[in-house]
C-alpha cells in the first residue's frame, strides 16, 4: 500500500497539511465529502471543542479517537446539526452547510448512530429502522413492505430478529444493532457510528465490520468511534485524534502503532497499562476453605435464569463470561435483589438472607453497578457529588445527612482517585461524558465500602486510560479483601482480572473453573459451542 | 457618589449571578404586579394597626394565600417525585367537613379542647387519605394523575357524606381562629403557613430528604438500585401533601366557620400547581424550590386581588389570568432566557473572536 | 295544551303497588338549599309510595340530559327536573313528549318557545324575590342610610354568573330600587353562591368602596360570608352595614335572629309535597296550571326569632 | 373411534387458543373491553332493560362529544403531553356557534368559525409548548383560562340555538338495521375514531406521534419532524375539541360559558381507562372509545339504579374508576 500524504506532526495542535488525494491507493484523487474547519463549541462557557478540524473522504473508514470526554461525540453532533457551532465551517460535498437539525443532516446524506442508543423502545424493530421513510401504499404506510425491508437489512447484518417485535423487549445490545441497521439502511454518503461496538460481542462486531467494509467499498465515508484499539486497527484506514477538545493529529492507521496512538490520545506514557499487563491474577491468595462472602444455591427466576450455584470468597474476582443474552446480567441482578428470585437461597457469610430489594443487599454490604448506565445508574440532573454520595446517603437514612466537611473530603478524594473530569463536584451529571459518568458510579459504590462488588460491564464505553484505571482499581480492591463479580463482554479483560471464571450460556451456568492460564480460545469454545451439545460439554464442577 | 472600578465590577458579577437565579423572574413578576396595584390604588401597600391587629392589602394577600401556599408546599414535593396530586381540593373539603361535623356534634362545641380534637381528627383523616393516594401510586404503580383523580372525584362525595350534604356551621372561636384569628398582630393563618413552610424547608434541606426526593424524581429505577427507599419516599410525600391540604381545609373552614363540602378548596389544586410551576419547579420532577413555591403562591393570590382592585370586569379575569400565567412562564422558559442572553452575549463573543 | 300527553298510554310500567315511577334529575348538591330540596323530594316520594329514580347532575347540563334520556328508556311515568340552565332542552323534551312521558319542571324554568314540552313549572319566582328585597329596602330607606349621608350605597353579591336566580334576583331588585333616587348599587360582583366567594368579594368591596350602607346577597351563604368579612374589618354586621339576603336557610335565619342580617326573602326548597301532588295529577290526566308558584314569605329579625325553632333545613 | 378423534382435535384447538396470547400492546385495550362487557353484563342482570341494544346505542349518542374529545386527547397524550384546555374550548365552541347563529350567520359559516377557532387555539398552545419549552400542563391550563375568558366575553348568559339546520340535525335519527336508530352525531364520533386510527397507524405523522411519546430526543436524533408533529397534535386536539363543541351544541342546543366544566378530566380519564399511558408512546384510539363507553356505562348504571344520594354518585364513580384502573393494572402488570 503506497500512501501519498504525510502524517501530521505528533503532538502539535495543528491539523495535517491539506491534500487533495483520497487515502487509499486504489481509489485515487477525490475531494473530501466532509470538511470541518475551526470548529469550536462551548457549553455554558466551558469549551468542549476548540478549533477542531475533521475531513472525511469517500470510501474510507475514519476512526475518531480520544479519551472519555475528549469531544468525539460533540464533534459528531456538531456535524449532524444537533449542536450549533460557536465558530467554524462545515463543508459537505463542496457546499458550506449549517445544519439546524439532525433531519437536515440526514437529508444531506449523513446517517448517524449516536453513542447512547437513540431509538424508541415502544415501537417495533422495523418501525425504528424505517421511521420517517416508511414504504407507503394508497397514501398510508405499508406495514408488510416495511417489515420485509427491515428483515432484508437485518439479514445483511446477520441478525435474526423479528422486525415486528417491540424494540424494548430486546436487550440493549440488540437495540444497538437495530440502531446500526437503521443507519445502514439508507444509502448514505457518510455513515457515522459513535461507539457502535461497546455492547456487542465478537461475532456481532465481525458482522458489523463486514457490512462496513462493503459500504466502504461502495464509496461511503464512515466515521467510527471505539475505545477498542484492536477494532480500530482492524477496520479503519485513517484516524483523527482529539484530546481535551483539541485536535491532536490526523494519521494513517497503517503508519501508526498502537503505542503511538495511545500516547497521542493520552498525551503521556501509558505506564498504567503496562503495569496492568504484568498484573497476574493472584489466584493462590484466595482462601477457598473459609466461609464465602456470598454463596447462592439454586438461584433462579422463571424466564431469565435457570437455577445457578455460585460462591464468591473474600479477595476473589469471579469473572463471568458469556454471549449476549446468556443471562449474565440476570444473574447479577438476582444476586443483588434488583429482581426477586423465584427459587434458591442466598447466604452471606454463611447466614441465609433474603433480598427483597436492593436495599437489603446493600445492608449486607453488597454493591451492584448496572450495565445500563443511563437508565439504571446516573441521576442526570443532580450534581456529581450528589450522584456519588447517593448510595451512602441512602444507607445512612435521610435523617443523617453527611456533614459538609466529610462530603467534601470524600468527593474530592474519589474525583482525584478516579481522575474524574471535569474535576468539579458541582457539575451536573448530565454534562459528563459517558466514561466519566461510569467512574462516578463506581465511586458511588466504593463509598458504601462493600464486601462484594458486582460489576456489570463497568468498562463499557470507556477509553483505554480509564479502562486501565478501572481494572487496576478492581485488582487493588480484591487484593485488599473485597470480593468482586466482574461481568464483561470483553473476554481478555475478564481473563486478565479474574481468579475464577464462570461461563454462562442460554441463561444457565455451564462451566466454572479456576483461572490458571485459561486462554481466550478455551472460553470461546465453551460459550460458542451451541451447535454441538455433546456430553463432554456438560458443566463441570 | 463616585464608585471605584473594583466595586462596579463586583456589582456586575453579582448582577450576573442574580440574573441566573431561578427565582429572579417570579420575584420580578410579583413585584411588577404589586407595582401595578400601587399605580391603580396608591394606598395599596399601606398597613394599619387596629385593635392590635395588622390590616392592609398585603396582610390580606398573605392570609388569603395561606391555604394555596400550604397546598402548594405539599404539591412541590409530590411534583418533585414526578407525581401530581389532583385530590388536594377534595382532601381540604373532607378535612373541613370532619372538623366541623365533630365540633357541631360535640357537647361543648365552643371549647378549645373540642377544636383541638376536631383538628386532630381531621388531620388524621387526611393522613389516611394521603396513605391511600401513596398506596395507589407507589405500591400499585398507578399513574399519579389517575390515582389522585379517583380521590378527587370521590372525595367531594365523601365530604358530603360526612356533612350529610349540608353546609355545617360551627361556633367555636378557637377553630375560627385558624382562619380569621390573630396572634401577635399577625393573622394566625399566615403564621401557620409560614411555620409549615419553614419546617418543611428545614427538614428537606437540612437533612438528606430533599436530595433523595430529587433523585427519586429524576430516575426512580437508578435510585432504587442505589438503595434509596423510593417507595417509602413517594408514599411519604403524598401523605405530606394530604396533610398540608388538610391544614388548608381547616383554614378555609375556619375562615367562614362552616364546612362547605362542595366549594371548599374547589380548583385549589390548579392554583397550587400553578404556584409550584411559577416558582420554577419542573412538572417533570426532580429539582424543586420551596422558596419558589412561596413566591408562586403569593403571586397567584396577588393576581386574584389585582383583578378586582384594577376594576377589571369579572368576566375578563380568566383572560387576564391566562395572559399573566403565560407571560410569567415564558419569562422563565430556558429557551426564552437563552434567547435574551444570547443577544446580550453577542458583543463579548465577537471580541473573543477578534483576539483569537 | 297539556291534556292528551298525560294519558294512560304512559303508565304502562306504572306502579306495582299503586304508586308511580318518577325520574328526577337534580342539578347537584351545590348548596344547603339544594340538599334540602333533594331531601324533601326523596322523603315525600318515600312516604307517598312513589318509586323515585333520582340522579345528580353535578351542575352539568349534559348529565341531566343523559339522565332524562335514560328515564325515557326506562319508561318512567313522569319525569321531573330542575334545569341547570334555561336553554337547550328542546330536543330531549321532544323525545319525552314522543314517548308520552309528562315532564314537570321544578325550581327553575326552561327557555323554550314550545311550552307544550312540559306540563307545569313548580318553583319560586326569582324576579319576585328580588322585588321583595327591593321593596323592603325602599320602605326602610331611612334606617338603611347608616352613615347618614343621604345616599344609600348598595353592594350586590351576585350568584353564579348566568344562572337564572342570579339574573332574576338582580333584575327584580333593580327594578324596585329604581323608584328611590337615593339608593344606588355601587358595586356588583359574583360570589358564586358560596360563603367563601361572598367573603372574598365583600373584602374587596370594603376596601374599594367607601361608605357602604347595604349588602344585597343573592343567597344566604354569600350573605354569611359577607358577615365574616364585615366582622374582620372591625364593623358590626346588621348595624354598621345592613344586609339583605334570599333563601332563609337555617344558618341565615339564625344570623337574622341574632341581628346580623336585616331581612331575608324566603325561597322555599321544600317542594316535595307539591311536586308529588302535581305528578299524580299529571299522570292521572288531570288538568294542572302551567305555572305553580311556591308559597313563600319574607322574614325580618323578629319573625326569624319566632320561627327559628321549627326550621328543619 | 369418533370419540377418539374429537379428543385428539379438541385439545389442539383448545391448546392453540390457550397458547395464543395477544400482542402486548393490545392487552390494555382488551382489558378495557372485558371490563366494559362485564359492566354491561352486570347491569343487565341487575336492571331490567339495561343490556339492550338501545342502551348501547344510547351510550354512543350521549357521549358522542366525549368520544371526539378523547380522540383528540389521545393524540396529545401519546406524545407524552396533556391538554387541559379542551373542556373550555368545548364551551367556547358552543358560545361561538350560538352567538353566530343568533347573529344570523349561515350554519356552514358558523361551523367553520367554530372549527377554525378551536384549531387555531390548539395550534397556538402547541407553538408555545414546543418553541418556548413550556410544560403542556401549564400552557394548556393557560389555554383553559383563555378559552373560558373568551366565553365570558361573548356572553355570560346561556344562549339558545334556534337555527333550523342545527335543530333538524339535532333531532334527526339515522335508521339502523333491526329497527334501531342512532343520530348523526354518533356517526360523526365513530367516523372521527376511524380517521384518527388511520392517521395514527398508517401515516408518518401518526408514527412520529408514537415515536415522540417513546422518546422525544430519540425522535429528534432520528431526524423525524418533531416540531411540526408536536405542534400538530395540539392543533388536532383543538380541532377535535371544537368538533366536540359542535356535537355538544347539537346535544344541548345552547351556548353557555359554564358548559363542560371539568370535561377535560373526563376525557383524560377515558383515555387512561382505554389503556393509553400518560407518559406517552403507548395506546390506541380504540381504547379511548372504549374508555368513554365505560364512563358512560357507569353513568347509565347509576341512573338505572336511581336510589343513590347525590354524594353517593360521586363516590360510586370514584370507586368504579378505581376498580377499573386497579383491575387493568393487575391484568397488564405481568407485561414488561
Ligand atoms: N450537553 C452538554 N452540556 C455540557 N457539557 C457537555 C455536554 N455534552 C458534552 N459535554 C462536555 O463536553 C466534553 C466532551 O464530551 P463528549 O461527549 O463529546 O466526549 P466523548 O469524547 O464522546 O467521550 P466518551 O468517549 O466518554 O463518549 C465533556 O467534557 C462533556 O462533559
Ligand atoms: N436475541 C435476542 N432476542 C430477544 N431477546 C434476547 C436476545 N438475547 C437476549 N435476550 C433477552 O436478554 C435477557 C438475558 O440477557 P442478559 O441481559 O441477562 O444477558 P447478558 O449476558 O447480560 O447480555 P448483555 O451482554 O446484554 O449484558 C433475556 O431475558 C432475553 O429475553
Ligand atoms: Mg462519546
Ligand atoms: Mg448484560
Amino acid at each position: 500500500m503506497s500512501q501519498t500524504q504525510t502524517p501530521a506532526a505528533v503532538g502539535s495542535g495543528t491539523p495535517a497539511p491539506t491534500r487533495e488525494v483520497a487515502p487509499t491507493a486504489d481509489r485515487p484523487a477525490a475531494a473530501p465529502v466532509v470538511e470541518m474547519q475551526g470548529i469550536s463549541i462551548a457549553f455554558g462557557g466551558v469549551p468542549a471543542l476548540d478549533d477542531v478540524a475533521l475531513r472525511l473522504y469517500p470510501g474510507e473508514v475514519h476512526a475518531l479517537m480520544g479519551e472519555n470526554g475528549a469531544g468525539k461525540s460533540t464533534l459528531i453532533k456538531a456535524l449532524t446539526g444537533v449542536y450549533a457551532v460557536d465558530a467554524g465551517t462545515i463543508v459537505v460535498d463542496g457546499r458550506e452547510e449549517s445544519f439546524t437539525s439532525p433531519a437536515a443532516s440526514q437529508a444531506a446524506g449523513i446517517s448517524t448512530v449516536y453513542q447512547e442508543v437513540n431509538l424508541c423502545t415502544n415501537l417495533t424493530v422495523a418501525e425504528n429502522m424505517l421511521l420517517g421513510r416508511e414504504p407507503r401504499r394508497l397514501g398510508g404506510i405499508h406495514t408488510r413492505a416495511m417489515n420485509r425491508r427491515a428483515r432484508a437489512t437485518l439479514d445483511r447484518l446477520g441478525l435474526d430478529i423479528d422486525p415486528a417485535s417491540v424494540l424494548g423487549r430486546h436487550p440493549i445490545a440488540v437495540q444497538q444493532l437495530v440502531a446500526i441497521a437503521r443507519a445502514v439502511d439508507v444509502e448514505a454518503k457518510v455513515l457515522i457510528l459513535d461507539e457502535p461496538t461497546s455492547s456487542l460481542d465478537a461475532d456481532e462486531v465481525a458482522r458489523l465490520f463486514t457490512v462496513m467494509r462493503t459500504l466502504r467499498d461502495q464509496g461511503t465515508a464512515i466515521v467510527f468511534v471505539s475505545h477498542f484499539l484492536d477494532q480500530i486497527f482492524e477496520i479503519s484506514d485513517r484516524l483523527t485524534v482529539l484530546r481535551n477538545g483539541r485536535l491532536v493529529g490526523e494519521r494513517m492507521v497503517a503508519e501508526t502503532s498502537q503505542l503511538e496512538l495511545v500516547k497521542l490520545m493520552l498525551g503521556r506514557e501509558l505506564a498504567t497499562l503496562e503495569e496492568l499487563d504484568r498484573e497476574v491474577a493472584a489466584t493462590d491468595l484466595v482462601d477457598r476453605s473459609a466461609t464465602p462472602v456470598l454463596k447462592v444455591l439454586g438461584l433462579g427466576r422463571k424466564g431469565s435464569l435457570q437455577a445457578t450455584d455460585l460462591a464468591v470468597y473474600e479477595g476473589e474476582v469471579v469473572g463471568v463470561a458469556g454471549l449476549l443474552g446468556s443471562g449474565r446480567t440476570e444473574l447479577a441482578r438476582l444476586l443483588f435483589g434488583a429482581d426477586t428470585a423465584d427459587t434458591g437461597e442466598i447466604e452471606v457469610h454463611g447466614k441465609t438472607r433474603r433480598f427483597r430489594s436492593p436495599r437489603h443487599a446493600i445492608d449486607r454490604r453488597l454493591a451492584f453497578s448496572s450495565e445500563n448506565r443511563r437508565a439504571e445508574g446516573v441521576i442526570e440532573d443532580l450534581s456529581v457529588a450528589d450522584n456519588m454520595l447517593l448510595a451512602m446517603q441512602a444507607s445512612r437514612g435521610w435523617l443523617r445527612p453527611i456533614p459538609a466537611a466529610q462530603r467534601h473530603a470524600l468527593v474530592t478524594k474519589y474525583v482525584e482517585a478516579l481522575d474524574i473530569r471535569p474535576a468539579n463536584p458541582d457539575a451536573t451529571m448530565r454534562n459528563l461524558s459517558g466514561g466519566n459518568q461510569q467512574k462516578v458510579l463506581l465511586a458511588r459504590w466504593l463509598l458504601t465500602e462493600p464486601e462484594l462488588l458486582v460489576l456489570d460491564e463497568p468498562t463499557r464505553g470507556i477509553d483505554v486510560g480509564a479502562k486501565a484505571q478501572i481494572q487496576q482499581l478492581v485488582a487493588d480492591l480484591a487484593r485488599r479483601g473485597m470480593a468482586v463479580v466482574f461481568i464483561s463482554a470483553e473476554l481478555e479483560e475478564v481473563l486478565r482480572l479474574s481468579d475464577r471464571l464462570v461461563v454462562m450460556r442460554e441463561r444457565r451456568k455451564i462451566d466454572e473453573r479456576l483461572n490458571d492460564d485459561v486462554s481466550v480460545s478455551d472460553v470461546l469454545e465453551l460459550i460458542a459451542g451451541q451447535e454441538r451439545p455433546t456430553p463432554e460439554e456438560a458443566p463441570r464442577g | 457618589m463616585a464608585e471605584t472600578p473594583a466595586r462596579t465590577a463586583d456589582r456586575g458579577g453579582r448582577l450576573a449571578l442574580l440574573r441566573r437565579n431561578p427565582l429572579l423572574w417570579p420575584v420580578v413578576a410579583l413585584v411588577a404586579l404589586l407595582a401595578i396595584n400601587v399605580v391603580a390604588n396608591p394606598g395599596f401597600l399601606s398597613l394599619r394597626m387596629q385593635d392590635g391587629h395588622l390590616y392592609g392589602n398585603l396582610v390580606d394577600i398573605a392570609r388569603n394565600g395561606a391555604p394555596v401556599l400550604l397546598v402548594a408546599l405539599g404539591m412541590t414535593l409530590v411534583i418533585a417525585t414526578r407525581g401530581i396530586d389532583l385530590s388536594v381540593g377534595a382532601v381540604a373539603a373532607i378535612s373541613g367537613a370532619v372538623a366541623c361535623v365533630y365540633i357541631a356534634g360535640a357537647p361543648d362545641g365552643g371549647s378549645v379542647g373540642t377544636a383541638i380534637v376536631a383538628c386532630s381528627l381531621a388531620l388524621a383523616t387526611c393522613v389516611a387519605l394521603g396513605l391511600w393516594n401513596g398506596f395507589l401510586v407507589s405500591v400499585l404503580g398507578i399513574q399519579p394523575i389517575i390515582a389522585t383523580l379517583v380521590l378527587m372525584t370521590a372525595g367531594r362525595g365523601l365530604a358530603m357524606l360526612v356533612t350529610d350534604g349540608q353546609i355545617t356551621t360551627v361556633n367555636n372561636s378557637t377553630f375560627a381562629g385558624l382562619g380569621v384569628g390573630f396572634v401577635a398582630t399577625l393573622p394566625i393563618a399566615i403564621l401557620v403557613a409560614l411555620g409549615v413552610f419553614a419546617l418543611t424547608a428545614l427538614v428537606v434541606r437540612r437533612t438528606a430528604l430533599g436530595m433523595l426526593i430529587e433523585a427519586v424524581g429524576i430516575n426512580p429505577e437508578a435510585s432504587r438500585l442505589a438503595g434509596v427507599r423510593a417507595r417509602t419516599i413517594i408514599w411519604t410525600v403524598y401523605v405530606f401533601a394530604a396533610l398540608c391540604a388538610g391544614l388548608a381545609g381547616l383554614m378555609i373552614a375556619g375562615n367562614t366557620s362552616a364546612a362547605d363540602a362542595n366549594n371548599a378548596g374547589l380548583w385549589i389544586e390548579l392554583d397550587a400547581i400553578l404556584a409550584v410551576v411559577i416558582g420554577g419547579t419542573s412538572l417533570a420532577g426532580g429539582r424543586f424550590s420551596l422558596a419558589g413555591t412561596l413566591v408562586g403562591a403569593l403571586f397567584i393570590q396577588t393576581l386574584a386581588t389585582t383583578i378586582p382592585n384594577l376594576g377589571i370586569p369579572a368576566q375578563t379575569n380568566y383572560l387576564f389570568k391566562a395572559v399573566v400565567v403565560i407571560l410569567v412562564c415564558l419569562l422563565q422558559s430556558p429557551r426564552v432566557r437563552h434567547a435574551l442572553r444570547v443577544r446580550r452575549r453577542t458583543l463579548p463573543m465577537t471580541a473573543k473572536a477578534g483576539v483569537a | 295544551g297539556s291534556s292528551e300527553s298525560g294519558g294512560s298510554g304512559s303508565s304502562g310500567s306504572g306502579g306495582s303497588d299503586g304508586g308511580l315511577t318518577m325520574g328526577f334529575a337534580q342539578v347537584g348538591a351545590e348548596s344547603g338549599w339544594r340538599t334540602a330540596n333533594t331531601k324533601s323530594i326523596q322523603d315525600t316520594a318515600k312516604s307517598e309510595g312513589v318509586d323515585l329514580k333520582f340522579s345528580d347532575a353535578q351542575q352539568k347540563q349534559e348529565n341531566q340530559i343523559k339522565a332524562i334520556r335514560s328515564y325515557i328508556q326506562q319508561k318512567v311515568d313522569v319525569i321531573a327536573f330542575s334545569p341547570v340552565v334555561e336553554t337547550g332542552w328542546d330536543t330531549v323534551l321532544l323525545e319525552a313528549k314522543r314517548a308520552k312521558i309528562p315532564v314537570i319542571l321544578t325550581d327553575r324554568s326552561v327557555d323554550s318557545k314550545d311550552d307544550s314540552l312540559y306540563e307545569t313549572f313548580l318553583g319560586s319566582d326569582f324576579v319576585q324575590e328580588g322585588e321583595k328585597a327591593g321593596d323592603w329596602l325602599v320602605e326602610n330607606a331611612d334606617e338603611s342610610d347608616v352613615d347618614g349621608d343621604g345616599s344609600i350605597k348598595v353592594v350586590e353579591l351576585e350568584g353564579t354568573t348566568g344562572a337564572a336566580p342570579a339574573i332574576d334576583r338582580k333584575e327584580g331588585f333593580g327594578s324596585k330600587i329604581a323608584a328611590d333616587d337615593s339608593i344606588e348599587v355601587v358595586a356588583s360582583q359574583t360570589g358564586d353562591f358560596t360563603r367563601d366567594g361572598g367573603k372574598k368579594v365583600m373584602e374587596t368591596f370594603l376596601k374599594s368602596e367607601k361608605g357602604i350602607d347595604v349588602v344585597y346577597a343573592h343567597n344566604d351563604d354569600m350573605g354569611l360570608g359577607a358577615i365574616e368579612a364585615i366582622k374582620a374589618a372591625g364593623m358590626k354586621p346588621g348595624t354598621d352595614v345592613k344586609i339583605i339576603t334570599v333563601d332563609a336557610v337555617k344558618d341565615g335565619m339564625t344570623a337574622l335572629s341574632k341581628g346580623e342580617i336585616n331581612f331575608i326573602v324566603e325561597c322555599n326548597p321544600l317542594l316535595g309535597p307539591q311536586l308529588m301532588d302535581l305528578a299524580k295529577k299529571v299522570v292521572d290526566g288531570e288538568e294542572v296550571p302551567k305555572r305553580v308558584v311556591t308559597e313563600e314569605t319574607t322574614f325580618d329579625q323578629e319573625q326569624a326569632a319566632e320561627v327559628l325553632d321549627q326550621r328543619q333545613y | 373411534m369418533s370419540a377418539a378423534t374429537t379428543t385428539t382435535t379438541g385439545p389442539t384447538a383448545w391448546e392453540r387458543l390457550r397458547g395464543w396470547s395477544p400482542p402486548s400492546q393490545y392487552l390494555p385495550v382488551i382489558a378495557t373491553a372485558v371490563v366494559f362487557v362485564s359492566l354491561f353484563g352486570v347491569g343487565g342482570v341487575r336492571y331490567e332493560g339495561f343490556a339492550t341494544p338501545e342502551v348501547a346505542l344510547n351510550l354512543l349518542v350521549d357521549n358522542a362529544f366525549l368520544i371526539v374529545l378523547a380522540v383528540g386527547m389521545t393524540f396529545v397524550i401519546l406524545t407524552g403531553g396533556i391538554d387541559l384546555s379542551v373542556g373550555s374550548v368545548v364551551a367556547l365552541s358552543t358560545m361561538i356557534a350560538a352567538r353566530t347563529l343568533e347573529a344570523g350567520w349561515a350554519p356552514g359559516l358558523a361551523v367553520a368559525a367554530v372549527l377554525l377557532t378551536g384549531t387555531v387555539l390548539g395550534l397556538l398552545m402547541g407553538l408555545v409548548i414546543h418553541y418556548f419549552d413550556i410544560q403542556p400542563f401549564i400552557a394548556t391550563l393557560a389555554g383553559m383560562f383563555l378559552a373560558r375568558g373568551l366565553c365570558y366575553l361573548i356572553g355570560v348568559e346561556s344562549i339558545p340555538i334556534r337555527d333550523e339546520t342545527f335543530f333538524s340535525v339535532a333531532a334527526a335519527s339515522v335508521p339502523l338495521p333491526g329497527g334501531y336508530s342512532t343520530t348523526p352525531t354518533a356517526l360523526v364520533a365513530l367516523g372521527t375514531v376511524v380517521v384518527a386510527a388511520w392517521v395514527l397507524h398508517r401515516t408518518r405523522f401518526g408514527r412520529t406521534v408514537y415515536a415522540i411519546g417513546g422518546s422525544q430526543s430519540s425522535a429528534l436524533l432520528m431526524g423525524l419532524r418533531v416540531a411540526s408533529t408536536k405542534v400538530g397534535v395540539y392543533a388536532i386536539s383543538g380541532f377535535c375539541a371544537s368538533l366536540a363543541g359542535l356535537l355538544f351544541s347539537l346535544y344541548m342546543l345552547s351556548g353557555y360559558s359554564l358548559h363542560a366544566v371539568g370535561m377535560e378530566l373526563d376525557a383524560i380519564a377515558a383515555v387512561v381507562i382505554g389503556g393509553t399511558l400518560l407518559t406517552g408512546g403507548r395506546g390506541l384510539v380504540l381504547g379511548s372509545l372504549l374508555g368513554v363507553l365505560v364512563l358512560g356505562t357507569i353513568q347509565t348504571f347509576i341512573s338505572f339504579d336511581g336510589t343513590l344520594s347525590s354524594w353517593w354518585t360521586k363516590i360510586t364513580i370514584g370507586v368504579l374508576l378505581l376498580l377499573f384502573v386497579v383491575v387493568q393494572r393487575l391484568i397488564t402488570r405481568r407485561q414488561p
